[in-house]
């Protein structure tokens, strides 16, 4: 049984997942920019790996893999961070409570680690997902 | 020889800078150089100019390969497939000009589609909001001019709009506000240690999904009334500081972004901000203003507003137009299997909509009108590649605070290549060929 | 382009003196003309009414403040959006209609020119879109000047001649038609939440009053010698004695006389006038000023007016003056819309109400109706609701029942929940007056084209005018059966022509016919002095690049008609 | 009273809505006349025959019609829309609008229901045994006229956004509720059996909600005032008495402050 932390997920801009959106989302950049987790130090520890490890994160609506990284933007500890995107929307709440408009901010994840399972590029994740491709 | 072009519009984001430089060859069909564009818009201007760019339209085949096409078949499949659906959905806008939105309508309203923008999952919910409270708001010029408070609630510039704060919110000298940076105060209202509030002279880290709450401890405390110890994670003290601040300015404004309008509240975060803004012109001048991010977002609410009445989620499918978000907004036609038939144009649901909301596209007949590979045209049936607004061609767009200025055309696109307005055109008469007929 | 004969019509044209004789009118290429040939198409107007289109000088209908009401009013729409239809777009908005039903409207009821009465410069590209997406109507819109800082800073020092050749190069840049000003001052102070309530009022920061304001533009108006005159808004709007501000805003234009080569005689319109004759010193105490306001403007000729008729309907109200609808939204708290914008205006938006059981909105309702009947000179007074502040343009037939009935008058009086209120605050159940077919026209034809400095080209029925007409399902001849009949023929006009095009039968449209927009090219002596300002400008406050701003290309104004005067000074 | 059988034979590939579907729609016309009413799937106009098998005449009026609805009728939107008068029964789940603007007569929904029911409702009953969706008895966009009369009884649970401009009327929810009710009321009563979750009563000027569970996390614009003992839908109980929203407006009567009263079980 593997060691798994629970956090509560945003998603959101980031200007290199910007830049990478502009520079071709078919590119391994993009996934660099945006195939990421952000979490704190604190749950870092928590969870028991290194910086730049690959890890699965998992909520009621999907699960992917990403790289965890240690944020920039905190300490925000609890809160974990996935540029918009592919990877992130794999996972949010599309709840829109008769808005219009999904939960991207504020979804309750599990993340554990997966060292070894490949991160995927941005198309060919959703094309995955949508089974117009198989991995 | 090159050629210097001045004044040019950055087509990346709501801040619409006007005052790029782009460098092009004297022939005006390669772009060298582009000057004043933060890293984002530069990136935008250069990547139209990679080797490796699809110039014509692709079928998507049952084995996964990718079959090109003429604009005419392209233009045939989309009338086709505009005029047989029962609900099809025309979603996007965004990233193109009002001419071409202009154009869409004209379609969405023979094929009695629902159309949509981006505001479907970025200020949607603003919309919400100013329909239910109004909205009190100035353009950015008078930010720059006049306002010594400034908020970012829920917004983090500093990655999303990259020059909005030398342009219009922290650091220029205005005509009232000759200190620049050092006449205002800033406050940032976010979860995290942004980048932007790292430069905050108040930084209140809100809890994530209590913004309602904070927003209505403030109105309490403007009006000096009884508040719980802490409020959404921040002690009373800290909001009574806060509200002194805001009530103590000359001219204020407050910025808000995906922060409220995606988290747990959503067009009530927006509505008691705006409260927040009314109350505040008790005391002093406040404003508020939704970071559009698109570059022509606004725009394409504007066009959908004068034409038919209403901002974004507009469902043509009676003959005439109608709106209620929950129902006629995008995400949740794509989620409840409302629609049969999905045109994107000017933007990416691929990459941006929860996936339960990206599975159906690939489900149905479908086109992606869009300069670049993204997970949309990964999953559509037909890809049409097209010119890059802003770039190779023109055309009106709005700032985010509503202000239009007529991008320009920088270079060329390449031999034989449309523009979203001229591929509408042709779907568009084709479609009156078709409906003609029936 | 094809003849057309309109046969056996009642005619009233206040230009021709002719006051509803057999008459048949003929159209060739576009104008009016003596005679056409026996091939042309004839529309039998026989026991109809004909007139020349009308002519709208003052309403809100395209821009940024119009379709912000647009958009942050769904309600208004609901239930009532129109499918396409024939050659119609879909539609919508009962208050705020959309560009193509507005087109539709107007020309339905007869109407082929509209002036949009507040052009924010900063936003004139999307002024000129909708009015480009606004089929049939020629349209005009007038630029705000009232509380812009080259205009405030030219005119503290009283430069008249700088003041000139900035309105020049603003009208030139966005397009625009005429001086227009609203609440002078009061604007600008309400970019720090501040108003002008009086013409003597100091404006912040900038060290000039109202009064200056408004004299200053008077004279740089008729320095240029403009087709319209100065359009004005004045201080204190809606509030109860508001009538005395007025009358000091007034005698501003004592002294002054038009001078132009269009044929316009005054040098002040004063806009949406039942808003401004206000007496009282509170809403319990409310009462009209109507009478003290006409009082004046019928002893001193060289204003217009238009009246700005409360409609009794839920409405939109929509204003450049933007301290009055922070102020409205504290009455009735309804949502409150505000853009301030930089150095220029700002604007604001409030829904409203104008119900018949409270005794003010009735008591407005009078006020609008007793303008019109106590004016002497219709040639001076045209019909508006300054759309849609006191109610939809669409209601202009109701307003000419009322203006054309007493019975009509009086029905909705004794339908007042406070009608002895009504009484006793207005003196509109003591007019008997009736207004004419002859100066109906001239109340919405002759006499608003003269005042444009457009009576050479439509508002008439003259040879070698446009042939902008509109025939009414109405018998001059028959005693009204029933004033509804009234608003019913005004509603749907049997025919109406647009520069020669035939665009309404039957009150259907046949043709979204040849759309033109007007604006001033005023040609002035060269001053490095403003363009060095004006450049200084951009680069230091604006948030747009002069060259970006100054860019309207032929997309925004496809089909333009420009006015040219030469206001180059020896 | 006649009643009028329609039962679902042909279920729409997408949704169907069947605006017509009320006593008002009904009244006066035969079975053959009912089946020709129009319904719309999409952008095409078809009739209510083409989906429903209906058997029965109306009555002469709304009032002496009964109409039930039978078989699968989950991608049904609009059923007993603008009703005045008369009976509505729908015995299994249902969409979107049922009732919206209705200003009388009864709706009894078996099932469960979608967003926007009773939008703007004016008067009359709406009874769901099910669930009840988002946005119950809610003002339609942009529009500061809520739920002005009438009453609404959920056996089961209610979504967010309930009673939303609330003027006046009654809402009872035997379940639990989500976040958001009677945000912006001007008057109105809410009663819930259950939990609500948050943001209850936010930005309310005036009426009064009665939670008889509990409140996940209270607005901080809401101050306790006392402890009352109450009778509210058939339960006797101690409440502790809430007012507020203190952030926002407030009316005067007579001098007095109105303000929302939030009641919380103690």
């Amino acid at each position: 049984m593997t060691k798994n932390i629970s956090l509560n997920l945003i998603s959101g801009r980031t200007i290199q997942q910007g830049v990478a959106i502009e520079g071709g989302k078919e590119k391994p950049l993009y996934r660099t920019a945006a195939g990421i987790i952000e979490m704190d130090e604190s749950d870092f520890k928590k969870l028991g790996v290194w910086k730049n490890t690959n890890v699965r994160v998992t909520s009621p609506y999907g699960s992917v893999v990403v790289k965890a990284i240690e944020t920039s933007q905190g300490p925000h500890p609890g809160v974990a961070f996935i540029p918009m995107g592919p990877w992130a929307n794999s996972i949010i709440d599309p709840n829109t409570y008769s808005t219009g408009m999904p939960t991207f901010k504020g979804t309750p994840v599990t993340v554990e680690v997966a060292a070894n399972e490949p991160i995927l590029l941005g198309i060919e994740l959703v094309q995955i997902l949508c089974g117009v491709k198989t991995a | 020889m090159t050629k210097t072009i001045t004044d040019v519009v950055c087509p990346f984001c709501g801040t619409l800078c006007d005052d790029i430089e782009v460098i092009v060859s004297d022939d005006g069909k390669k772009l060298i150089e582009v000057d004043n564009a933060c890293v984002i818009g530069t990136e935008k201007f250069l990547h139209s100019q990679s080797s490796d760019r699809i110039t014509r339209p692709r079928m998507h085949q049952d084995d996964g390969s990718w079959k090109e096409i003429s604009y005419d078949e392209a233009v045939e499949y989309t009338a086709q497939m505009l005029a047989k659906a029962k609900k099809p959905l025309m979603f996007g806008w965004s990233s193109t000009n009002c001419e071409a939105q202009s154009v869409g309508n004209e379609i969405a309203e023979m094929s009695r589609a629902c159309c949509d923008n981006t505001a479907a999952t970025c200020h949607g919910t603003s919309l919400i909001a100013i329909q239910d409270v109004g909205l009190p708001s100035c353009t950015l010029g008078e930010i720059k001019n006049r306002a010594d408070r400034i908020i970012f609630w829920g917004c983090n510039p500093a990655h999303a709009h990259p020059r909005h704060m030398s342009r219009y919110s922290i650091f220029p000298r205005g005509f009232f506000t000759g200190k620049g940076q050092m006449s205002r105060k800033l406050i940032v209202v976010d979860p995290r240690v942004t980048d932007t509030a790292k430069m905050a002279d108040i930084h209140l880290q809100v809890e994530q999904g209590q913004d309602y709450e904070l927003l209505d401890a403030l109105r309490v405390a403007f009006k000096g009334e009884w508040l719980p110890d802490v409020v959404a994670g921040i002690p009373s003290e800290k909001i009574r500081e806060a509200a002194d601040v805001l009530k103590s300015g000359r001219f204020g404004i407050i910025f808000f972004g995906m922060g409220v309008t995606q988290s747990l509240g959503k067009n009530h975060n927006i509505d008691e901000a705006i409260a927040v803004t009314k109350d505040l012109n008790e005391y002093t001048k406040f404003s508020i203003m939704p970071m559009r991010g698109h570059y022509n977002v606004t725009g394409s609410g504007e066009v959908f507003a004068w034409q038919f009445g209403f901002p974004y989620a507009v469902d043509l499918t009676r003959g005439f137009a109608r709106y209620n978000p929950g129902d006629t907004s995008t995400i949740d036609l794509l989620t409840r299997g409302e629609i049969d038939a999905m045109l994107t144009i000017g933007s990416d649901p691929g990459a941006h909509f929860p996936i339960s909301a990206v599975k159906p596209i690939a489900n149905m007949p479908s086109v992606c009108i869009d300069p670049h590979l993204t997970p949309t045209s990964g999953v559509s049936k037909l890809h049409v590649p097209v010119a890059f607004n802003g770039v190779e061609t023109g055309g009106n767009c709005y700032r985010m605070d509503n202000v239009p200025i007529d991008c320009r055309k920088v270079v060329e696109p390449p031999e034989g290549m449309l523009t979203d307005e001229e591929f509408l055109i042709k779907v568009r008469d084709r479609l009156k060929q078709l409906k003609g007929a029936a | 382009m094809s003849e057309y004969i309109i046969k056996n019509g009642h005619v009233f044209d206040p230009l021709q003196g002719i006051k509803g004789d057999k008459k048949d009118i003929s159209i060739k290429d576009g104008k009016i003309v003596d005679k056409v040939s026996s091939s042309a198409k004839v529309i039998d107007a026989k026991d109809k009414t004909v007139m020349a289109g009308a002519v709208e000088i003052h309403a809100h209908i395209a821009g940024p403040k119009v379709n912000l009401g647009r958009i942050y009013r769904p309600e208004d729409k609901l239930f009532s959006c129109t499918p396409t239809h024939g050659m119609e777009r879909m539609g919508g908005g009962a208050s705020i209609p959309t560009t193509f039903k507005t087109g539709y409207e107007y020309a339905k009821m007869g109407y082929t020119t509209a002036m949009e009465a507040a052009m924010p410069p900063l936003f004139s590209r999307h002024v000129h879109e909708e009015i480009r997406d606004t089929p049939i109507i020629d349209e005009g819109a007038f630029p705000v000047f009232g509380n812009n800082w080259f205009v405030m800073e030219y005119l503290k020092n009283h430069e008249i001649e700088n003041t000139a050749a900035y309105c020049a190069w603003l009208l030139r840049a966005t397009k625009g038609y005429a001086i227009k000003i609203v609440n002078p001052g009061g604007t600008e102070a309400w970019g720090w939440g501040l108003n002008c309530l009086s013409i003597h009022d100091p404006v912040p920061y900038f060290d000039i009053t109202p009064a200056e304001i408004i004299k200053g533009l008077i004279e740089a108006n008729e320095y240029l010698g403009l087709p319209h005159s100065m359009h004005i808004h004045p201080n204190n709007l809606g509030n109860p004695g508001c009538y005395e501000t007025t009358l000091d805003t007034l005698k501003l234009a004592e002294g002054f006389k038009a001078k132009n080569k269009f044929g316009r005689e005054q040098v002040m319109h004063l806009t949406h006038t039942q808003f401004h004759s206000y007496k009282g010193t509170n809403w319990g105490d409310f009462e009209s000023g109507a009478k003290e306001v006409t009082d004046y403007l019928n002893k001193n000729k060289n204003i217009t007016i238009d009246t700005g008729n409360v409609t009794l309907d839920e409405t939109t109200t929509m204003t450049a003056d933007g301290p009055f609808e922070h102020h409205l939204c504290g009455l009735n708290h309804l949502k409150w819309a505000n853009v301030d914008v930089e150095l220029e205006t700002a604007a604001g938006v409030v829904p409203y109400i104008y119900s018949p059981n409270i005794s003010v909105c009735a008591i407005q309702w009078a006020i609008g109706l007793e303008i019109p009947l106590m004016m002497k000179d219709p040639m001076r007074c045209y019909i508006t609701t300054d759309h849609p502040n006191a109610g939809p343009f669409t209601r202009y037939p109701r307003v000419i029942k009322w203006l054309m009935s007493t019975k009509a008058r009086e029905t909705q009086i004794n339908a007042f929940k406070h009608k002895d209120k009504v009484l006793s605050q207005t003196s509109i159940g003591s007019l008997d007056r009736e207004i004419s077919l002859y100066e109906l026209a001239q109340m919405t034809r002759a006499g608003p084209a003269k005042s444009l400095g457009l009576s050479a080209m439509c508002g008439g029925l003259k040879p070698g005018m446009d042939a902008d007409v509109a025939v009414y399902n109405f018998n001059p001849d028959k005693p009204v059966a029933n004033p509804d009949d009234i608003e019913t023929a005004f509603s749907r006009c049997a025919a109406v022509f647009k520069s020669g095009v035939l665009v309404v039968q039957n009150g259907e449209i046949i043709s979204t016919g040849n759309k033109r927009t007007l604006w001033v090219n005023a040609k002035v002596n060269d001053n490095p002095q403003v363009m060095r300002d004006i450049s200084e400008k951009f680069v230091k406050f604006y948030s747009m690049t002069q060259n970006n701003y100054e860019a309207l290309g032929h997309t925004f104004v496809p089909n333009p008609y420009a006015v040219e005067v030469d206001a180059t000074h020896a | 009273m006649e009643t009028v059988t329609i039962t679902m034979k042909n279920a729409p590939a997408l949704y169907l809505e069947a605006d017509n579907v009320s006593p008002d729609a009904f009244a006066g016309k035969t079975a053959a006349q009912i089946a020709e009413l129009s319904v719309h799937e999409g952008n095409t106009t078809s009739t209510l025959g083409k989906y429903f098998e209906v058997i029965g005449n109306a009555g002469a009026t709304a009032a002496d019609t009964k109409i039930v609805v039978k078989g699968d009728v989950k991608k049904v939107k609009y059923l007993g829309f603008k009703m005045t008068a008369g009976e509505l029964v729908i015995e299994g789940n249902t969409d979107l609008y049922v009732g919206a603007w209705m200003t009388g007569g009864k709706i009894l929904a078996k099932g469960n229901i979608e967003a926007f029911a009773a939008t703007a409702m004016k008067g009359g009953e709406l009874i769901v045994e099910g669930n009840a969706g988002n946005y119950l008895g809610a003002a339609y966009r942009g529009d500061w006229r809520g739920m002005s009369g009438g009453k609404i009884l959920v056996k089961g649970n209610a979504g967010s956004d309930i009673g939303m401009y609330m003027t006046g009327g009654e809402i009872v929810v035997n379940g639990n509720i989500d976040v958001h009710a009677l945000t912006h009321a001007e008057g109105g009563k809410l009663v819930v059996k259950g939990n609500a979750k948050s943001k209850v009563g936010g930005q309310m000027v005036d009426g009064n909600i009665f939670i008889l569970g509990t409140i996940d996390l209270m607005m901080p614009g809401f101050k306790y005032v006392d402890t009352v003992e109450q009778e509210v839908a058939g339960v006797k109980a101690k409440f502790a008495h809430f007012i507020g929203d203190m952030g926002e407006r407030h009316k005067k009567k007579k001098g007095q402050v109105i303000y929302g009263n939030l009641y919380t079980r103690v």
